[in-house]
């Protein structure tokens, strides 16, 4: 009957409280296995490039970085592009070194106004630069692919 | 921008005030800040789910993310929406529809691609059937990347357009 | 004791009701005139078509109404007038004396239209289609 | 203590008409404040909260945005029919606000209400100019050239037509037990018992063929969002819809005060409590206020907790369960008349 | 009945049109056909041995053999026997019978086919694309030898 | 559908861009006044070339193609993919993981049957449904989010068994979701079986006999809607589910409100299901113990053959046939879905009704375009 609907809806009103998570402010509580942003472990990786050969979206490239944020040395590591990846976690598993890792990062520091930001270089995955900031800096932080 | 201005077509009866100079004069003075108030606490998205993405943009609405917290609510109509949100793959077969939709939509008018999908193809970019590079045919505001990102990336998203209402550099307007 | 206006003259009663009609009747041009000139305007080839779900239409929305929408608007008509009539006779019915015979002449009314509305439920040309 | 005179002046009460009309107006948002607040809280959602406390500029900014939208014709379009359309719904809405009556002031027994003007015939101009709306609803889809807007066209039409008639007849019971067709005086007839007691069919009639007239969810088939789009307003945008939209939330409010003044006793109070010429002044409108939002509170929720009908069972309970209880309760109304109560 | 018996039955019904039998387990077996009989195979399948739900229909491409398979795999409501139907066709003129008339949802299976890899079906009541755009007819995108694939027109920052 | 039109009547389009279903799909239907004449379903409007696209991708990587087959069941197509190569390359799943695979599916029906149900309650004008059953199926996502780490396409499978282990406190977690989504469950069949609007739009609508059915190939709950208990699950059994007891849910009616029912009763199994599996789960290694499979799967040549493997998916029956030619890529891959022939029932289904019953027959099906699409 629909006496008794509305008799639902009255209870909802007062035992029913709102289960709304407040996004924005209060961060949701992520699992321990969310797979979110990769993060890359500089000094482990080998720059094999297995990460590269097993992305099924082809969203990984083996492109040459400096080692850490001081020195000049140039080794092999990967970049990912964002904007294709898929957050599988396949190439975290494939990596032999353990190099990749999840991290939970997957508002503030990923959404772009240009399709181009998402390209993510080893300096920004590694987190020497960090994203926020570079995000409010400017392009040529994030621009900056050293090849 | 990405949509050819050179077809338009001109309706008898109908001027164009986009050169008008009250809109001259609201662009500069402080009402178009009130505009932009109103404008970004109301953003109406239209209901267009495409695919995986189209689930996480239903659950966006409903009770555990709430979208009418910040005044966001779907309507089915094109001619009632703010907001297109391109939510997956763009078909060969699907883009001329969702072109007509966009067009007909009433500006001042928005697009968020929400999705891998949306911004470049995602796992199907190198499939015989979709259409590759949205983004050029449709000027995109805020890209959500994630296959398929969460609900919260989509409130995120539409914050972030918020923001660049507010600070007048939003793509979508052809003021 | 109700009177706000002197309703013996009729014309009283009715000059707000024509100072909101022009009011009524002029804002919603007004509205959109604003509207018009505030409102910034998209460019699109198919701006001014039709809306159908982002497909072409095909054929106009126009069309001819069935024939069974006339029947029924025929029978809705009927009715109202019908209803119509009660309201002079809810009037009269209490207080001037004559309820008993306003009862036995609205009962012989109201016999004739259900007759009428048995037979059109019989006919079966109350069902929508 | 008396009202000065100029208040009576028919003038006078023109502007108090636009006054009301203004009122109406920031009712109507508050209308739709309340119900986006409510269908949240059955849901178990906040609603609208983060434009102004509580989201109560919401829909000052929603008012906003839709005033500097596009105005888009379609090409196929009626281009008269399309423009006539919303001044077809408003003037409708705001001719039944004339007679409407959105309160009164007791002062020394004598009751003033608060109403543009005072007519005779008031409830029979009132259901005559409610109808103009469904016409503008016609209008609307009907030079739309879009086929969702025409069907919802017709289910609106045969809405009204199947509902137009048991409203009426429950209208006529109301009008047999007051002796008048005044709104006010009908009001005033239910001062010791609401007639909802004295007729509880005819309410039920009323109630129900009222709903269907506003359009509210079990009866909302014009609008039905999931297969038709948006029904009988898609093809219009920005402050043309919102005009629509507007119209459609004034019909609620004017609707709930009609359900008050005619079954739910109005503003009428115990003598005692009006006495006092303050009091006088202040509680009945207050009640009737009080008793309009409860009212507008029940239709809300209903149209969260059912689902909607089919077109033609709305149409077959209209014709086959509303117009015979109708006609009972015209008949059990004749009874207690020729028995004097 | 088995999957053995079922199988001896269906040779023995057509000795000429099927040949290759095998059986793959209890609840597999697999059949090939010659592609003018399949309508009268499939009709005895569905009438005496009860095979009755088709799961899917389907065509392989094979350019080394200048083949393409069509292949039937039905199923069944009753028992839990599948049954893996093929019929071989030439590469450059793939033509075959419909099974329409005996199995109803045989028609989107065989749109599909006939857009994606060209294969004609023989009074098909309604033989037009299903899933790609109308131009797109003829450029047959599931064979082997499809040209525009993969498309690398699509932006990738990488 | 025939183009002509008569005399009132005229041809609507409810499509691409419609709220009746979570995905492009077009109805084309021909009205006269109210009632359908005549329909026609227009698909591919998200046609993704997914077969072609495995053709190009390696096993492993072909799983996270699967995942987005169809999004509400992202696991079960998974579990037709994985079946696929494993039967091929004849490797063992230990029992854990086959444990973990079958809790995580049914956890994966009952959030999809919960969606099904909730929009389709929407599509009858009962959008505050729609709110409850999401928000019940939020509590689900979350748990499946604890062990897969996505919401939605969860990359879980692997060759051999799965990812990860069932994460610590799963089990009370488990318990605490279920004791609510009970009386969750309850309440909405209280609901359904109570309205009596909801009841005069459902019931006798959109009859689908069992003939009809099967002559289409409708499998899964609409086919059990119509009194036939088809079950891949019992009749051709795969991982431990004929260890498992559970029971086929049948309703006789064949119409709307009988596939709810269906769906409302298969939940409460799904849920019975994971009790039982939570119970007896063994102890063990996720991958097949001695060989090369693990998280970090090897690069695999799968030997050359043919197979038609085939799991229940929330909507019906999944098959996956895969020819493989001995090198790293599959060379065939056909997906075979189950709302593929559901949705050919619209057409002689919708004959003669009421554009609103279009909707709800079209819900009741809950069907999901992108798995139509592919």
């Amino acid at each position: 009957m629909v006496i008794k609907n509305i008799i639902r809806a009255v209870k909802n009103i007062y035992f029913g409280p709102p289960v709304t998570r407040m996004c924005p402010e209060v961060p949701t509580r992520l699992s321990d296995r969310f797979r979110g942003l990769q993060k890359l472990d500089k000094s482990k990786c080998i720059g094999c490039g297995i990460c590269a050969n097993t992305c099924p979206n082809n969203a990984i490239k083996i492109v040459r970085a400096r080692v850490g944020p001081t020195s000049d040395k140039m080794r092999w590591f990967p970049s990912i592009d964002i904007g294709h990846c898929l957050f599988c976690g396949l190439c975290i598993d494939q990596c032999p070194q353990e190099a990749l890792s999840n991290t939970k990062v997957y508002l503030t520091g990923i959404i772009r106004y240009d399709h181009c930001d998402l390209l993510f270089t080893p300096d920004m995955l590694a987190r020497e630069v960090d994203i926020n900031a570079e995000k409010e800096a400017g392009k040529e932080v994030s621009r900056w692919t050293p090849q | 921008m990405a949509v050819e201005q050179t077809d338009y077509e001109e309706i008898p009866g109908v001027t164009l005030t986009d050169r008008n100079v009250i809109s001259d004069f609201v662009k500069k003075t402080k009402a178009q800040d009130i505009l932009n108030w109103g404008r970004k606490n109301s953003l109406w998205f239209m209901v267009n789910a495409m695919g995986c993405c189209g689930v996480e943009l239903l659950s966006t609405g409903m009770a555990h993310y709430d979208t009418d917290r910040f005044g966001i609510i779907p309507r089915n109509s094109p001619r009632h929406a703010d907001v297109l949100i391109i939510s997956g793959y763009v078909t060969k077969k699907y883009l001329p529809a969702l072109k007509r939709i966009w067009e007909q939509m009433p500006s001042p008018k928005w697009v968020i691609a929400f999705g891998d999908c949306a911004i470049s193809g995602g796992p199907f970019y190198e499939s015989y059937s979709t259409h590759q590079n949205v983004d050029e045919v449709f000027p995109v505001d805020v890209f959500v990347p994630g296959c398929p990102p969460r609900c919260e990336a989509l409130i995120q998203g539409f914050f972030e357009l918020q923001k660049k209402i507010e600070a007048k550099q939003d793509r979508g307007t052809e003021y | 004791m109700s009177g706000i206006i002197d309703i013996s003259n009729i014309i009283y009663s009715y000059i707000p009701v024509a100072i909101i009609l022009v009011v009524a009747i002029l804002m919603p041009p007004m509205t959109m005139f604003l509207v018009k000139t505030l409102s910034p305007r998209s460019r699109g080839v198919s701006k001014y078509e039709t809306y159908e779900a982002g497909s072409v239409p095909i054929g106009d929305a126009r069309i001819q109404f069935n024939v069974e929408y006339y029947l029924y608007a025929i029978a809705f008509v009927l009715f109202d007038i019908e209803v119509l009539f009660l309201y002079p006779w809810a009037m009269i019915f209490q207080g001037h004396g004559i309820t008993e015979i306003a009862t036995v002449e609205m009962l012989v009314f109201i016999f004739v239209v259900l007759f009428g509305y048995v037979y059109l439920l019989k006919k079966e040309a109350l069902k929508w289609q | 203590m008396e009202l000065p005179e100029i208040l009576f002046n028919p003038l006078a009460r023109g502007i108090l008409g636009l006054c009301l009309m203004g009122a109406i107006f920031l009712g109507a948002m508050a209308a739709v404040w309340f119900e986006r607040k409510l269908s949240a809280d059955i849901q178990q959602r906040y609603g609208p909260m983060r434009t102004g406390p509580h989201g109560l500029l919401q829909l000052v900014a929603d008012a906003i945005k839709l005033f500097t939208k596009e105005d888009i014709i379609p090409k196929n379009a009626d281009r008269l029919l399309f423009v006539a359309a919303p001044i077809m719904m408003m003037g409708s809405v705001f001719l039944v606000l004339v007679a409407l009556p959105f309160g009164a002031i007791i002062i020394n027994g004598d009751t003033y209400p608060i109403a543009a003007t005072d007519m005779d015939i008031s409830i029979l101009y009132i259901e005559a100019v409610s109808a103009i709306s469904i016409i503008g609803i016609f209008m609307v889809a009907y030079s739309s050239n879009n086929k969702y807007s025409l069907l919802g066209a017709f289910r609106n039409f045969a809405r009204m037509i199947g509902y137009e008639v048991p409203l009426g007849i429950s209208i006529v019971s109301v009008a047999i037990m007051a002796g008048s067709l005044n709104v006010v005086e009908i009001a005033q007839a239910q001062s010791p018992l609401w007639f909802i007691f004295k007729q509880p069919i005819g309410f039920i009639v009323f109630f129900i063929a009222l709903m269907a007239d506003m359009g509210r969810l079990p009866f909302d088939q014009n609008e039905s969002e999931e297969e038709l789009i948006a029904g009988w307003i898609t093809e219009y945008t920005g402050m043309r819809f919102g005009l629509g939209f507007f119209a459609e939330y004034i019909h609620l409010i004017l609707g709930s005060m009609l359900v008050v003044l005619l079954f739910l006793g109005g503003w009428n109070l115990p003598a005692l409590l009006t006495s006092n010429n303050i009091l006088g002044i202040i509680l009945p409108t207050v009640f009737f206020l009080l008793k309009v939002v409860l009212v507008m509170l029940f239709v809300i929720m209903l149209r969260w907790s059912v689902p909607r009908f089919r077109i033609d069972q709305v149409v077959d309970i209209s014709w086959k369960k509303l117009l015979p209880l109708a006609i009972l309760n015209l008949g059990w109304v004749i009874a207690l008349g020729l028995l004097g109560v | 009945m088995d999957a053995n018996t079922m199988i001896d039955s269906l040779s023995t019904q057509f000795p000429d049109a099927v040949y290759d039998t095998k059986v793959g387990s209890n609840i597999r077996i697999f059949a090939k056909v010659k592609p003018e009989s399949v309508k009268d195979v499939c009709t005895y399948l569905k009438k005496n041995l009860s095979f009755g739900h088709l799961c899917c229909e389907f065509g392989v491409d094979y350019p080394g053999r200048n083949e393409i398979e069509v292949v039937y795999v039905i199923g069944s409501y009753e028992h839990s026997v599948i049954l893996t139907l093929k019929a071989i066709l030439p590469r450059d003129n793939p033509e075959i019978e419909s099974v329409v008339d005996v199995y109803w949802n045989a028609n989107w299976y065989e749109r599909e086919t006939y857009e994606l890899f060209g294969v004609k079906y023989l009074n098909h009541p309604d033989l037009k694309p299903l899933v790609l755009p109308e131009d797109m007819l003829g450029e047959w995108p599931l064979r082997k030898d499809y040209k525009g694939f993969p498309n690398k027109t699509a932006r990738n920052l990488v | 559908m025939d183009e002509k039109v008569g005399p009132s009547e005229m041809i609507v389009h409810l499509g691409p861009q419609h709220p009746m279903m979570p995905g492009p799909f077009r109805l084309n239907a021909k009205l006269r006044g109210e009632t359908v004449v005549d329909s026609e379903v227009e698909m591919g409007w998200i046609h993704k070339g997914i077969e072609k696209i495995l053709e190009n991708k390696t096993y492993l990587q072909g799983i996270t193609i699967v995942d987005r087959i169809c999004y509400l069941a992202a696991l079960t197509n998974e579990e037709a993919y994985v079946g696929c190569v494993e039967k091929l390359a004849d490797i063992e799943v230990p029992p854990r993981a086959q444990y973990i695979r079958v809790i995580m599916e049914e956890f994966s029906r009952i959030q999809s049957h919960l969606l099904g149900m909730g929009e389709y309650a929407s599509f009858v004008g009962f959008v505050s449904m729609f709110m409850y059953t999401i928000r019940d199926r939020e509590d689900v996502m979350t748990l499946m989010d604890s062990v897969t780490g996505a919401r939605v396409t969860h990359s879980f499978l692997r060759f051999g068994g799965v990812k990860d282990d069932l994460p610590e406190g799963f089990k009370d977690d488990v318990q605490r979701v279920f004791v609510n989504l009970r009386k969750a469950i309850d309440s909405y069949e209280e609901l359904f079986s109570s309205d009596e609007i909801y009841r005069s739009r459902t019931v006798g609508i959109g009859v689908l006999t069992a003939e009809v059915a099967k002559d289409i190939g409708v499998s899964g709950p609409p086919l059990r809607a119509t009194g036939v208990a088809f079950d891949i699950r019992r009749d051709e059994p795969y991982l431990v589910y004929p260890d498992l007891d559970f029971k086929v849910c049948v309703q006789k009616a064949g119409d709307v409100y009988a596939r709810v029912q269906v769906r409302l009763d298969e939940m409460r199994e799904s849920m019975y299901i994971i009790e039982q599996c939570l119970d007896q789960i063994p102890k063990g290694p996720l991958f097949p113990e001695g060989t090369a499979y693990g998280r970090r799967t090897p690069v695999m040549r799968v030997p050359a053959g043919e197979v038609f493997h085939r799991v229940e998916d929330p909507r019906g029956e999944m098959g996956f046939y895969m020819v493989s030619d001995g090198s790293d890529k599959p060379y065939r891959v056909k997906i075979r879905g189950p709302v593929y022939p559901t949705l050919q029932t619209l057409p002689p289904l919708l004959k003669g009704v009421k554009i609103a019953d279009i909707v709800a027959i079209a819900g009741s099906m809950d069907t999901c375009t992108s798995e139509v699409d592919r």
